[in-house]
């Protein structure tokens, strides 16, 4: 067991708790704040795996700006500061079951592979090369199709979320 | 002689050979040093928030045609410590009904956040905190961390008016990172590099801030703009808001948003003068590295004493000035920048570096020529609406705001 | 690499400690007198009618969703640039084009009057 | 040297947690966070195996990081426009309640 071991084990479980609180916190905005310290714990888990840029972005979308949208959209649908009554749908046990038989296929499964076991050992310095991956996403033989796409989703997203949620009616009456 | 040349480089060295002289694993002494690091720079950086608070009320009260404070010690520079011993003993009331978690993890997220910023800044050529390769992304996501305190300190406080003024607040932050992350690639795109001690050695020959003056431009407006400061300060509008995010803190903990409001407008006056300004470097300063520093230090408090000077001359914006100056004018100025500056680029890039330069220069100055232009007609455009009001003629519907004829 | 985000991490765990240690020093020196009136929500004076909510504007949640779609953009155009010096010239237009698209999504809230503060 | 398994369970589990969380809560806002918890566990899976083979490889591997970033920017979309309507169904139905969002019965 070394530091990085303990790291990790630290991070897994501070991240799997309050992932497990998300789901299961009364008020919206502790599920969101427990999302929060999730995607941190997240975070810390890319840091482990020497993906510097992932970690970083991690903090910088998932925590600067999606967490934040969440919560805003939490102030947004909420009439009264207490969120009353149960939280979780009645049939909640079937879906533990579900999620439980799922994941004891998915830990079997991947057991079964010879790849399971092998060590992760550390990288050299090259290895998260931002350089290669800002070619690649250029290039004809690489990822240009997903690349000029993934601006085409987001103008998508954008639009069509402006269009949703700015209903002209509504905001001129309030 | 070593030790002139570069007396913090030179402790540094001695400290970790020290330790390693102690006999302990070589893993210890590493976290050991590390250790020692974090703690000498984050003390330093809180202890100088006094110095910066003296510093700042002196210019501010020069700028007004006061004294600013002079009664405490040498030209008042025992104040901020007489302050900060008041506030050390004043009690903390915590509100009714108040999230005790969210409440009192908020402040010091609040410096925390700022603090960590100065983990990956070059101080001098010796005295790096950590070279990341991904430095310049951590400074822009480590500040958005910031944002996420405001909200704890607003939620948690069970009060409207700091509910309000938290989400007021957020939503200026994040308006104005669009510019600052946009603006931050182009020292990206002219360094090859997001390390900040790379961007710091690509700026050898000619800082940035020459090279792309618009961009800086930018970068220093939406800077100013993150840390919330006058003429941005919307958060403490005393004519609309009651004080903002912070109005049920007290104490220490008040304090602390105070200081993580003073650390960070100097730690952003750092990022600019290490981004733009060529960090560290000056004549003379790879050879003695100390010189670096004091280089670093002096542009840093140029570009500080200009944030004061518009904190204290010019006036507040109204909310939708200020998100309009964010909207409209600085993302599709940075927007345009970005393209044209990679064009541009592109093609002189078999000219000499000379021509390049000259290249992006020209582009810079177009694209700011052109946006005050812009900016020209549309305010000649709105004054004549507003003329319009004045005589009670009818206004024509096309020249209102649009979007509401639907 | 490792030892850069030990760095950090150590740094992290300082700059969380410090400021909660002077926080509880300061709360050890500082006197400790808490009233019901003292302690109640600030309210300028009038009591508050109902619960101590306000429903927050459609607005806010509009920036935010600016704001997501532009970090997201320029998470991808980091690498790019980053990449810049070496790209041929039709990878350079890519990246352009890229931010074309953009500007086309940008423009599009613009008109709507989605960036408006109403 | 952290075994490749501990980041798979991880993520399994992460991504099992986020999927109760998508099948039970009753609020919208609570489904979408559960969505989001299983595009993380696919992230840290996706950087997990792209250190795996960049480690057999020895040498760099950029489509584990190419892939990520797509899943990054899908998940940036699909919160935009998850949230989008569900903020658009609570102004008109006042009820962030799934059970109660029964907008196609009528």
């Amino acid at each position: 067991m070394n530091g990085l071991q303990a790291v990790f084990l630290l991070a897994a479980l501070v991240s799997l708790f309050s992932a497990a609180m998300v789901v299961s916190a009364r008020r919206m905005m502790h599920a969101a704040l427990w999302l929060v310290l999730t995607l941190m714990g997240v975070a810390v888990i890319f840091v482990t795996l020497q993906s510097s840029f992932f970690a970083v972005v991690q903090i910088l979308v998932y925590v600067g700006a999606i967490a934040i949208l969440i919560i805003f959209s939490v102030m947004l649908t909420r009439r009264v500061m207490e969120d009353h009554g149960d939280q979780i749908l009645p049939g909640w046990r079937g879906a533990a079951l579900v999620v439980v038989l799922l994941f004891a296929v998915l830990v079997g499964f991947l057991a079964l592979w010879q790849g399971f076991t092998a060590l992760l050992v550390e990288l050299p310095p090259e290895a998260d090369n931002l350089l290669e991956l800002g070619k690649a996403l250029v290039s004809p033989q690489g990822y240009v199709l997903p690349f000029e796409l993934a601006s085409v989703l987001l103008v998508a997203a954008l639009i069509g979320a402006i269009t949703i949620a700015v209903d002209r009616k509504e905001e001129r009456g309030g | 002689m070593d030790f002139l040349r570069d007396p913090i480089g030179f402790v540094i060295q001695w400290y970790v050979g020290w330790l390693a002289g102690l006999g302990l694993p070589a893993v210890w002494v590493d976290v050991i040093a590390k250790l020692t690091g974090a703690l000498v720079l984050a003390t330093g950086a809180m202890l100088f928030v006094v110095f910066l608070i003296w510093y700042e009320r002196k210019l501010i009260g020069r700028i007004q045609d006061r004294f600013g404070p002079n009664r405490v010690g040498p030209w008042g520079l025992l104040q901020p410590v007489a302050d900060m011993l008041k506030i050390f003993t004043k009690e903390y009331i915590t509100p009714i009904g108040a999230d005790k978690f969210a409440y009192n993890l908020a402040p010091i997220l609040a410096v925390a956040a700022v603090l960590l910023l100065w983990s990956v800044l070059p101080l001098s050529m010796t005295v790096v905190g950590t070279d990341l390769n991904v430095g310049l992304l951590f400074l822009i996501a480590v500040g958005g961390l910031g944002e996420m305190s405001y909200i704890l300190a607003g939620w948690g406080s069970n009060n409207k008016y700091a509910l309000l003024g938290a989400f007021r607040l957020v939503a200026q932050l994040i308006s104005y990172e669009v510019p600052l992350v946009l603006s931050a690639l182009v020292p990206v795109m002219l360094a090859g590099t997001l390390s900040v001690t790379g961007i710091v050695e690509a700026q050898e020959g000619v800082w940035f801030i020459v090279v792309a003056p618009a961009a800086a431009l930018i970068f220093f407006i939406a800077s100013i703009a993150e840390i919330g400061r006058s003429p941005f300060d919307l958060i403490e509008a005393e004519s609309e808001l009651v004080a903002g995010y912070n109005i049920e803190y007290s104490g220490l903990k008040f304090g602390m948003f105070f200081v993580a409001e003073f650390l960070h407008a100097f730690t952003v006056s750092l990022i600019f003068a290490t981004v733009f300004l060529g960090g560290w470097r000056g004549p003379g300063a790879e050879e003695i590295p100390i010189l670096g520093f004091v280089y670093l230090m002096l542009k840093t408090f140029v570009v500080y004493f200009v944030t004061i000077l518009f904190r204290g001359t010019l006036p507040r914006f109204r909310i939708d000035q200020m998100m309009n100056l964010n909207w409209k004018v600085l993302t599709p100025l940075s927007l345009a920048l970005i393209m044209a500056m990679a064009i541009a680029g592109g093609l002189t890039r078999d000219l000499p570096i000379f021509w390049q330069v000259m290249a992006f220069v020209l582009v810079n100055l177009l694209l700011l020529a052109l946006t005050d232009q812009i900016m020209k007609i549309a305010r000649r455009k709105k004054a004549k609406v507003n003329l319009a009001i004045g005589t009670g003629q009818p206004i024509l519907t096309s020249s209102t705001k649009h979007g509401t004829g639907e | 690499m490792l030892g850069n985000w030990l760095y950090i991490g150590i740094f992290a765990l300082v700059a969380l400690i410090m400021p909660a240690l002077t926080i509880l020093i300061a709360g050890i020196l500082s006197p400790k007198r808490p009233d019901p009136i003292k302690n109640s929500t600030y309210e300028c004076g009038v009591e508050t009618v109902g619960p101590n909510w306000t429903q927050i504007k459609i607005q806010y949640y509009v920036f935010a969703l600016v704001f997501l779609i532009f970090d997201v953009e320029a998470v991808l155009l980091f690498p790019w640039a980053v990449a810049y010096q070496f790209l041929p010239l039709y990878a350079i237009i890519e990246g352009v084009l890229f931010l074309l698209i953009l500007v086309a999504g940008f423009l599009y809230a613009w008109r709507k009057g989605a960036l408006e503060w109403f | 040297m952290i075994p490749l398994a501990w980041y798979l369970v991880f993520s399994a589990a992460l991504f099992c947690i986020g999927l109760f969380g998508a099948l039970a809560r009753k609020n919208a806002v609570a489904i979408l966070m559960g969505i989001e918890l299983m595009l993380n566990a696919v992230n840290v899976n996706l950087i997990a195996f792209w250190h795996y083979h960049a480690q057999v490889r020895s040498a760099p591997y950029v489509h584990g990081l190419a892939f990520t970033t797509m899943v990054f920017v899908v998940a940036a979309a699909e919160v935009a426009v998850g949230l989008a309507l569900i903020i658009s169904a609570y102004r008109r139905r006042q009820t962030p309640v799934v059970d109660e969002l029964t907008l196609l019965k009528g």
